[in-house]
């Protein structure tokens, strides 16, 4: 039996992402004061929160199309946390919806695909490459996880791995010198420092794993 | 957290109104949004329009400079935080006189990309021809490799005035571009802080400095400069932004526009001391001070320090410079 | 003490000289004394000259508004501390034109004996006629009773720029006494304290507060004002500032000027937060702002804190109002 | 005998005074700060200063008369310390000179003579009465305590007199509510406190009676 998420698991799945981010958002404040000006956390808590709205309320609410709903959610993230973290993540969500649109549920390789989808939006959008030092540093090993995983693992196992995945792609930023964005204007002392991004798509991964318990 | 504030969350949007209810024949609101402000008399017709964006927190950056002669609209954001792709997009629609519109701000991720959303949007939706510039003269942060990189402090100003200026000509939009082009690749910034500030929706200091300690290179929001050490003297620290600014972009021979800047808390006394400084200086490298600004022109709120930038003047420039600006924030009028 | 400067004891000087250096064109020193400062085209003959004087620290008061349409020139002394006789006796001599010198300045005891000492001195030695007029527009700093004890704050800008216009419409001593008394008699000002400033040569605040503390009527120079308490809102402060001038000058049904001044350190949008609150406020009153004049006019170096100031005005207060001035650090044009 | 005080007794006896006004400046920068400013231990240092100045190679060093030692004495203090307290003192120097112009020596008789002139002049320079809490209500029971002493008094003995009255007269500015100068803006709230400028010149007086022993 293959595994799959329904609009509606994917909806509650996402609230509690949600969730544990807000509630977990001052280590991106840190992490982005070392290393940027400190406002990941507000960030994730004003786009998180714009994802709960919407899902509670807004237009994501009454959206029955499991890509559209996800589409939405990015858009109301990108709205509200308009820095460049949510203006990628916002994009992220937004073309991972468009990889789920008309589908009625999605099994483990359509979740892959569609994160696969919003990574290689992001390196459009952004400009960056894998080992510049961001969050595609974590999202892409995260992939590559997900794809080993067979098509009939539970969701949690399935996330775990993702989330394993990318916290060990976030702790390799650390040996990486940021070549883009706010980071890169401490030149060589970025070196040592971990990837506020990377860290959040980490966390979030982990947030995945644990609602899918 | 010592500010004249009621709520944190209302800091930005309550400025806002009050600077709408100040000034109302100047300025107004794009399509009825509080966070994109354009000048009263917007579009004007036939004139390319100019607009920038960023975070709030910067008087007179950025919709300070939002007036006759430099800017038609700004898009506001947040404290330090982006503006939205929807009220970039507004900002730019109502400044549309129909010869297209310049986006011209500083170079930070979520402004660049937001900014990029809101060019597809105006070129998708309503067929606005958008050209984009980036300011980027902080020398502190890229060294010249990585020019591109750099962020965009208050050499953003003269870019304003320049393109402003040049727009004001009727100059079409690719020539308007060039103006701002031409005018960034002469300006070069680079800034000292001596003391933090609060973001007040955070409510704690955007960084700490020991009692006697300063920062050389520090960016507007607090971004990591190039040297912490003990406080040194006003000489000391204005050859040390100088310094790198002469090594970037060689000045001798060559008149200038210097501009003194105070991140907020400095004064202006001390601006004329670090300028009691700098003329003779310059001068002894050949430098000739066509105009100095010595002032608060681009802050960060109380935050403590200065900043210097320098624009490297042609003909071309000095005319543009000298063309009348007038904002409520800003008149060129003062500097002649 | 975080400053930028080299040594306490050069602070003022230098900045001096770095004020000269920046405006040769529009300033220069009274008979070779760099403590005394005169437009560039002083004296301006048939014209009155117009004086003020007083303590260094606070710019762009005093010197900051010597120029076109305001004064002729300024006596400076050390920070927070008054001038000589012998500063304001060559300042008063380099601004006569052969129609009398008015000195104008604020209340502070140094300052009033010693201007005392430089008019009987010019009276004495050059015959020139002197008129003298006090600025004492505090109401935080004594009841109405009292009202001739007050000390002078930001209204003075009012003061200038009124008898400035009169001046230039080359009227009489006695006018433009007249005018700059007709001025001050519909001028109040009262101002809150956040946070202190530091004085180069004692390099120690000149006052403390707790970080949750503020001073309600605080003087410039950190006189006790005439509440210390928590921080409040700021429409609570706007309120509190604005009712006690309501209160020493009826204003309803009346047109002002409204300035909302940053003692230094706090920032532009603080003030505009608080014209949000003022502008209905003031209209629900039947007060109708004619003019809003939101900024720096009035500093005490880094101080954190903001003041008021109204002017009550008529006819003749708007035209000379209105009439044009231009310093090196105000320029009218900006708040038409 | 009576007691007499020449040209250049009266000389060292000012430095002596100087240097110790000079010495002691902190406690009138405190005073001052809690009724006023706090600016008068540096108005005092630069004053004294200028007068030590004077003294050693200014042009009071060369001035043969005693009376215009102390009037040029008087007016480079004022020069240079340009604050109420400053301008008054070098005032009341420069006419306690006058009125010592042209002697060559005074008695003690001559010295309460030119201290009450100098506190006439004042009254009329500052627009002070007595009970307005100022240096005034130090000088004026100096100088009648000076009327007390026989002319044969020891000039220690004379200026410790003057010290005591003087100090007694500080000390009662503290019942007084302020009227004028800057101290008048806090009203009621001036009551308790004592007047700097009286303080100072309690100092001095003591300064004086040390200077003569
Ligand atoms: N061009 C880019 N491409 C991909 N990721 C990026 C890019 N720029 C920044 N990031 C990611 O965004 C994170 C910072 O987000 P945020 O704090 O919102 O940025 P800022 O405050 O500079 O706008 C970085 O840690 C990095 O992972
Ligand atoms: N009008 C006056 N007449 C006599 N004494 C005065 C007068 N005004 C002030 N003083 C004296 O001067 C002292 C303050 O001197 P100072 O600190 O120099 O004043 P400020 O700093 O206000 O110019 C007061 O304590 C008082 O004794
Ligand atoms: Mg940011
Ligand atoms: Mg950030
Ligand atoms: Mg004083
Ligand atoms: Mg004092």
């Amino acid at each position: 039996m293959t595994t799959t998420l329904t609009r509606d698991a994917l909806a509650a799945l996402l609230d509690g992402v949600a969730q544990d981010m807000i509630r977990d958002k001052d280590e991106l404040t840190t992490l982005d004061a070392e290393l940027g000006d400190g406002d990941l956390g507000r960030t994730t808590e004003w786009g998180f929160t714009a994802i709960r709205e919407a899902l509670a309320s807004g237009d994501a609410a009454s959206e029955p199309d499991m890509g559209k709903m996800l589409f939405k959610c990015g858009k109301a993230f990108a709205d509200k946390a308009p820095s460049s973290f949510g203006a990628l993540m916002g994009a992220a969500f937004m073309k991972g919806g468009m990889a789920l649109k008309g589908k009625n549920e999605a099994n483990l390789s359509d979740i892959a695909d569609a994160v696969e989808t919003a990574l290689n939006a992001l390196m459009e959008r952004g400009g960056a490459k894998l080992g510049d030092k961001t969050m595609l540093d974590a999202m892409h090993p995260a992939i590559g996880a997900m794809r080993t995983q067979d098509a009939a693992a539970p969701l949690g196992a399935f996330f775990t791995a993702a989330a394993e995945a990318a916290q060990a792609g976030a702790l390799a930023t650390q040996g990486m010198q940021s070549q883009i964005g706010r980071a890169s204007w401490q030149g060589e002392r970025s070196a040592g420092k971990m990837d506020p991004g990377a860290r959040a798509i980490a966390m979030m991964f982990a947030a995945a794993a644990r609602h899918s318990a | 957290m010592k500010k004249i504030l009621n709520d944190p969350k209302h800091y930005v949007p309550e400025l806002l109104k009050g600077l709408l209810a100040a000034h109302p024949g100047r300025l107004k609101m794009a399509d009825g949004e509080l966070y994109a402000i354009v000048r009263a008399d917007a579009p004007v017709q036939g004139k390319v329009g100019i607009i920038t964006g960023g975070g709030s927190g910067h008087l007179p950056v950025f919709l300070g400079y939002v007036g006759r002669g430099m800017l038609d609209g700004c898009a506001v954001g947040d404290v330090f935080a982006s503006p939205t792709i929807d009220q970039m997009y507004k900002t730019t629609k109502a400044v549309s006189g129909g010869a297209g519109v310049l986006h011209l701000f500083g170079n930070y991720g979520g402004d660049v990309m937001n900014f990029a959303g809101a060019a597809d949007l105006a070129a998708m939706e309503d067929d606005i021809e958008i050209a984009t510039v980036l300011v980027a003269d902080d020398v502190a942060s890229a060294p010249p490799e990585r020019a591109k990189n750099r962020r965009g402090v208050a050499g953003m100003i003269f870019a304003f005035k320049i393109a402003g200026a040049r727009a004001d000509e009727m100059a079409s939009l690719a020539d308007v571009k060039a103006a701002a082009e031409h005018a960034l690749a002469n300006t070069r910034s680079m800034g000292v802080a001596l003391g933090p500030c609060i973001v007040p929706q955070v409510g704690k200091p955007t960084f700490t400095l020991g009692d006697d300690e300063m920062e050389i290179g520090m960016g507007i929001h607090g971004e990591q400069g190039v040297r912490r050490g003990t406080l040194q003297t006003a000489d000391e620290i204005a050859q040390q932004l100088i310094d790198p600014i002469l090594a970037d972009m060689p000045l001798a021979g060559s008149e200038i526009a210097l501009m003194v800047n105070s991140l907020g808390a400095t004064p202006l006394e001390e601006l004329y001391i670090m300028y009691n400084y700098l003329a003779p200086y310059l001068e002894a490298k050949g430098v000739r001070i066509y105009r100095p600004y010595i002032g608060r022109f681009a802050t960060s709120m109380e935050m403590a320090g200065a900043s210097l930038t320098v624009m490297k003047l042609d003909d071309e420039l000095k005319r543009l410079l000298d063309a009348p600006a007038s904002t409520p924030f800003f008149d060129h009028s003062q500097y002649l």
